[in-house]
């Protein structure tokens, strides 16, 4: 598969092909290379290079100093980056996967995202937290959760969900240079798939982007469930139905205006995430929505999202997940006879 | 430094009863185990290798997902559960699957949560056996919780909780032995150190001179055992189940064993480690070791070890069979467990499922009957 | 203030006047010497009898084997209780304040929410998780977050936050006595609010209920924002506009049915929370009255809820929290001209 | 016993050089401290004894909410800010106000959070304090973050990080000290044991024979040392610091103590411990050991001792002015700082309070006016 929102704009020279996960490790070295405060740290993101090699290659680079492992403790991890923070440091951690990112809860909640607002800004959480999430991979529990509505939810965090290896790319750029917390989001599943890499665009934090044009509904969605979102529209063009597709990419902030815009465009929406949907980031979608677009909708925002239960085992996680299919049920349902 | 302090720190070297070769040692801390005991662990550790090693072949093979070996740390999984009754519990590990068999578990049901069908395929009151943590040291806590309400009751129950090297730097695990000291549990806490987590080198996780040394800080006892000695570990692993069960409170077993295979299939240990470190460990196999040491004491004959591979085989046999058999689990699994009782809503998700469900049965028996169809033409 | 939601209907025998934090004490004290196999402990929960004294009294009736404190670690007292339930207890867990539950994030959600569901109902975590939640009460950083969202998202919890001494007392003796795992919120500034307890008297889980009658619109709350709505609808109701108050009492699962009906009896809807309004309880209720009643509704669904900031010092709570005229705005807001 | 071993644990006494009536003991394994620093500590002791007692007060006539405070405990929030160099950083706990001040925070800053104005009231970096942290044992994490910065600058700053004994059982303490002992970073863990948290007594909290006899467990040393010994926590910090300083890693110092003092004001701590253990430890005042050392020494004279007392008159003056005056801090703070850039939902939140306050305002001058007709009439 291919990932792409819009045909790179700059010089071929920088311009590369790469997966998601290579460019989410070529972020982390030119942010590496560009600024000496920023340092790499996690469970076997050193010699190993990450349980799914993104970062592979930057210790044995930037050395073990800059790029390391530590002990096995993630409310560790993220606490010595509250003080690295804290010294001028721009921390860039890894946990390994959604669910182990749960021992930190109390330092990102009580910490990352209230020691800026705490000190009245004198110290600012210019830090990066990496979650590899979501499932699609056949993994055991504990290994896909789609854990954002925790982190969207917190006052003081921003939440990226990339579904390009251009966003990835950019948005972990801004992302680390960011002087505030941002929790990166890599989906699991959008790993392996290619797409252009451009290392000198910039794409802002907190802006979403029309991935595909349409006029009759209006799809709402981040990090893999983009690509479903673009097939549904794909196979609905096939029969007569225009859908449009907005990626979401910043999750907190909303980026309120490109939404808002869609939505009143088509009249219509269906918003999509693969995490259970009770009081979820597709959960606030809908809200807004309905609150900011109330007058132009001809139909209730319709979520496809998980069911409100545990991740599926690997077995059964293809009915779990929403797809093709569900996405354009939920299109049927948008009150068609009106027209 | 005070008297106290010294019985609660381990010795200066891991309890070791067994040479390399089989050869038995002079050590006094620990009674030997009857031969018999012997016997039966040999027995258990061969079945385990073979357990070992069927699984990550059924790995190759795309039956199982993932595969987590011990192989070469058998010798702790033997241990881990022969020394508990039947009324006692152990709280293992995403590794310690032949542990959980070592308790009676079916080895088919064992492999439920690797092979994609449901998280756990195992009931934990039959066997006295909690499902298998992936969460590192969470599970310490769980073993905590549960002597606790046996203590409340006044049962005599004993609790093994495992964990690896790397979990010891969880916050869990401090809590879950201090818990586990302060209210006198009768848990006893098997580490097995194989000096890695995944990639990561123990010297990442402590600089203590042993991970049994963090014990004391909890007021009991740490022990170090050489974890590839089938009879050290189960003389250390008794004294410490009889402690508990008497009221002596917990106790922090530090099992020194090492990790042949990859952390799973899908790890690549090319990359953290030298490849003769691997063949140095292969040489301390807890299988040889023990199997020498038996066979000097006249307590292994041909007949016995033949009869024992065979046991092994027919084990491995029955998982490869349950295995091939391709089973699909039942969709409205997911709604089924989430609650005792469904809520409205599992209801309406499970009727937009099962609702999609029937329309796809029916495109598909539509699509065949085309098919059908064509093919008459 | 006096809080009830309806006459108690038996006889005076069992009807009591109490605070909440003394309806909670009533409902533990009735639980432990009801069923053997209930345990009480936490921090400061023995002979302290807990900081807000809601367990005044247990200890020393019960014994120390039964109501007892615990080394200081959330992530243990939660971690145990698992233990604990799997071992056929049913532990009735305090943590201290609101923040202080974050610690056990990892352990509610990766086994207390899916221990039943792991193991097919073998192990059903039969368990409750009291917490001292919400602000209101001046109290310093840490002490007045509303964190249900978090609780309220994860599949396989179910959510409590009563407002009246009644559903505190009822629905905790439901909650002890649910096979599944129950987080159970308790309101810190509701907690010296008195109105009547019956003991005889049952409230399921699950279930909303409207506590003030109303044909103009409805004002859906729980937990201190019941009081904030119903104070409103007296005002209103002076001013010549009929408000419905429906405290949904149950985060998880909602009460579907119940706010549906009454939304649309009325055809206008404000949700009052105090949390942060983002990807919060309160978007689930405006998705869902959005998704459910989109024919019925007058206007957008309207939130009044926290801001989407750390929760304010002291001084500055009055401003960051719902009260009456923000409400009332809201009220105001909802497309009045139609009519 | 390891050689190793009898380094990293305390010792069988904790470190004392004074006893209760400010004699001099025969303490040899550190050095007492110079004169001119003891003085200095009494001079830091007077003052901090003074801020105590004055919020306390200040508690009572409503002008703070809430004080946590560490009355009987000064010469530990003494000993944990005097042996730091200006570059050196504090992670101060709620209790430890005045170590904080101590580190030339003005007073009235350090109770901004206790008057509800803000969370933290000092320029952290000003000063070289962290934000006094309120959810136990995170900011020791924090502590060794920062650490970790320094040391991969090459800087040689130390910090020291406080914790109470009841904040030694969470997990965030053991992956602090673990992290710390790993990376062999410059922080000092100064852990005041006072016996209690809120109500739960040490017994509670821990089995062990101390609570720096965890320090072994992370392979630094642990030392115990009486907390209401000035001369004596002045010792062992210094000893801990110079040894961080030099790159010598981190160091756990138990320091026992007692809280005269009900936790906050808003406990009772009649309901979980006796009036004579108070009053024993009252005996045991910090202030008083070291004014009789340094009056038997001949190192403070009468005039000394009203020039101090005069000091700490002054500061508390200080603190009872600017905390007379009614502030009431700006509604819009609430999201100046949230985000460094307010995003555009938090402009709309503040533009909808900023239009309430407006239309109060107005409301509330129009009724004024009213009145004042009114009034006219
Ligand atoms: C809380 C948590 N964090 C991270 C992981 C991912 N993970 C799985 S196994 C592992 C290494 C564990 O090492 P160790 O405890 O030594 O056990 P071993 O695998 O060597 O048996 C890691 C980091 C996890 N399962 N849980
Ligand atoms: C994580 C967390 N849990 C609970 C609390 C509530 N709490 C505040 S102080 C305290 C007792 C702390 O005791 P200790 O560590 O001994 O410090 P002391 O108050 O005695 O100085 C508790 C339980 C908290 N602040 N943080
Ligand atoms: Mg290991
Ligand atoms: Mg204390």
């Amino acid at each position: 598969m291919t990932l792409t929102h819009e045909a790179p704009a700059t010089t071929a020279a920088t311009v590369e092909s790469l997966t998601l996960a290579g460019a989410v490790n070529h972020a982390l070295a030119d942010a590496l290379a560009a600024d000496p405060s920023v340092v790499v740290f996690g469970e076997d993101v050193g010699v190993l290079g990450g349980v799914f090699r993104v970062t592979d290659g930057l210790a044995a680079r930037f050395g073990e100093a800059r790029v390391f492992d530590t002990p096995l403790a993630e409310s560790g991890i993220v606490g010595a980056a509250v003080g690295m923070a804290m010294n001028g440091m721009r921390p860039v951690v890894e946990l390994q996967f959604d669910a182990f990112a749960y021992p930190a809860f109390e330092q990102v909640v009580s910490h990352v995202a209230k020691m800026g607002n705490r000190t009245r800004g004198a110290l600012r959480m210019s830090m990066v937290i990496r979650i590899p999430y979501g499932g699609g991979i056949g993994g055991v529990e504990h290994h896909c959760d789609s854990s954002e509505a925790y982190y969207a939810h917190t006052p003081g965090l921003t939440v990226i969900a990339p579904s390009t290896p251009q966003d990835a790319y950019s948005m972990l750029r801004a992302a680390i240079e960011s002087p505030d917390p941002v929790v990166f989001l890599e989906h699991k599943k959008l790993y392996w798939a290619k797409g252009p890499v451009d290392s000198v665009r910039r794409v802002g934090l907190g802006r979403a982007v029309v991935a595909r044009e349409g006029t009759d509904a209006t799809l709402v969605a981040y990090g893999a469930s983009v690509l479903t979102a673009l097939e549904a529209a794909e196979v609905a063009a096939a029969e007569g139905r225009s859908l449009q597709v907005v990626d979401i990419r910043s999750l907190a902030p909303l980026d309120d205006a490109t939404i808002e815009a869609a939505v009143r465009s088509t009249g219509r929406a269906v918003v999509i995430a693969e995490a259970p949907g009770s009081v979820s980031v597709a959960a606030e979608l809908a809200a807004r929505i309905g609150e900011r677009c109330f007058e132009y909708l001809e139909a209730p925002v319709r979520r496809v999202t998980g069911f409100d239960v545990p991740f599926a085992p690997p077995k059964l996680e293809r009915y779990y997940l929403p797809d093709v299919d569900r996405i354009l049920d939920a299109v049927d349902s948008l009150n068609w006879d009106d027209r | 430094m005070a008297h106290e302090d010294s019985e609660l720190l381990p010795g200066e070297t891991p309890v070791r009863f067994l040479d390399q070769d089989g050869r038995a040692l002079d050590e006094t801390r620990y009674p030997m185990p009857p031969l018999s005991e012997l016997q039966a662990a040999y027995r258990a550790l061969v079945v385990a290798r073979r357990i070992n090693e069927q699984c990550s072949a059924l790995v190759r093979q795309g039956r199982l997902a993932v595969y987590p070996s011990s192989h070469g740390q058998e010798a702790c999984e033997v241990a881990a559960a022969l020394p508990l009754a039947e009324r006692d519990w152990l709280f293992p590990t995403y590794r310690d699957a032949v542990a959980v068999i070592g308790r009676g578990v079916p080895p088919a049901e064992a492999m439920v949560l690797l092979q994609g069908d449901w998280h756990s395929g195992y009931d934990p009151r039959e066997h006295g056996v909690a499902p298998q943590a992936t969460p590192l040291a969470t599970q310490l806590l769980h073993a905590a919780g549960f002597a606790h309400a046996a203590k409340l009751r006044g049962e005599d129950t004993v609790v093994v909780a495992m964990c690896g090297d790397g979990a010891t730097s969880e916050g869990d695990f401090h809590e879950a032995l201090n818990l586990a000291a302060v209210f006198g549990l009768a848990v006893v806490f098997l580490v097995q150190n194989n000096g890695f987590a995944i990639s990561v080198p123990l010297s990442r996780q402590t600089a203590a001179a042993s991970l049994a040394h963090k014990a004391i800080g909890y007021g009991m006892p740490g022990v170090r055992v050489d974890g590839n000695d089938a009879a050290a570990l189960l003389a250390v692993m008794h004294a410490a189940v009889d402690r508990a069960r008497a009221g002596g409170g917990p106790t922090l077993v530090e099992a020194h064993t090492y990790r042949i295979q990859a952390h799973t299939n899908a790890d690549d240990d090319t990359r953290y480690r030298d490849r003769a470190e691997v063949q140095e460990w292969v040489a301390r196999d807890p299988l040889i070791r023990l199997r020498s040491y038996l066979r000097v004491c006249d307590a292994l004959s041909a007949a016995a070890e033949d009869e024992i591979t065979a046991e092994a085989e027919a084990v491995a046999a029955e998982l490869r069979d349950a295995l091939q058999a391709e089973h699909v689990p039942d969709p409205e699994d997911l709604f089924r467990h989430v609650y005792a009782e469904r809520t409205p809503r599992l209801e309406e998700q499970w009727a937009m499922l099962a609702d999609e469900l029937a329309r796809d049965a029916e495109s598909e028996h539509a699509e065949s009957e085309h098919a059908e169809h064509e093919e008459a033409r």
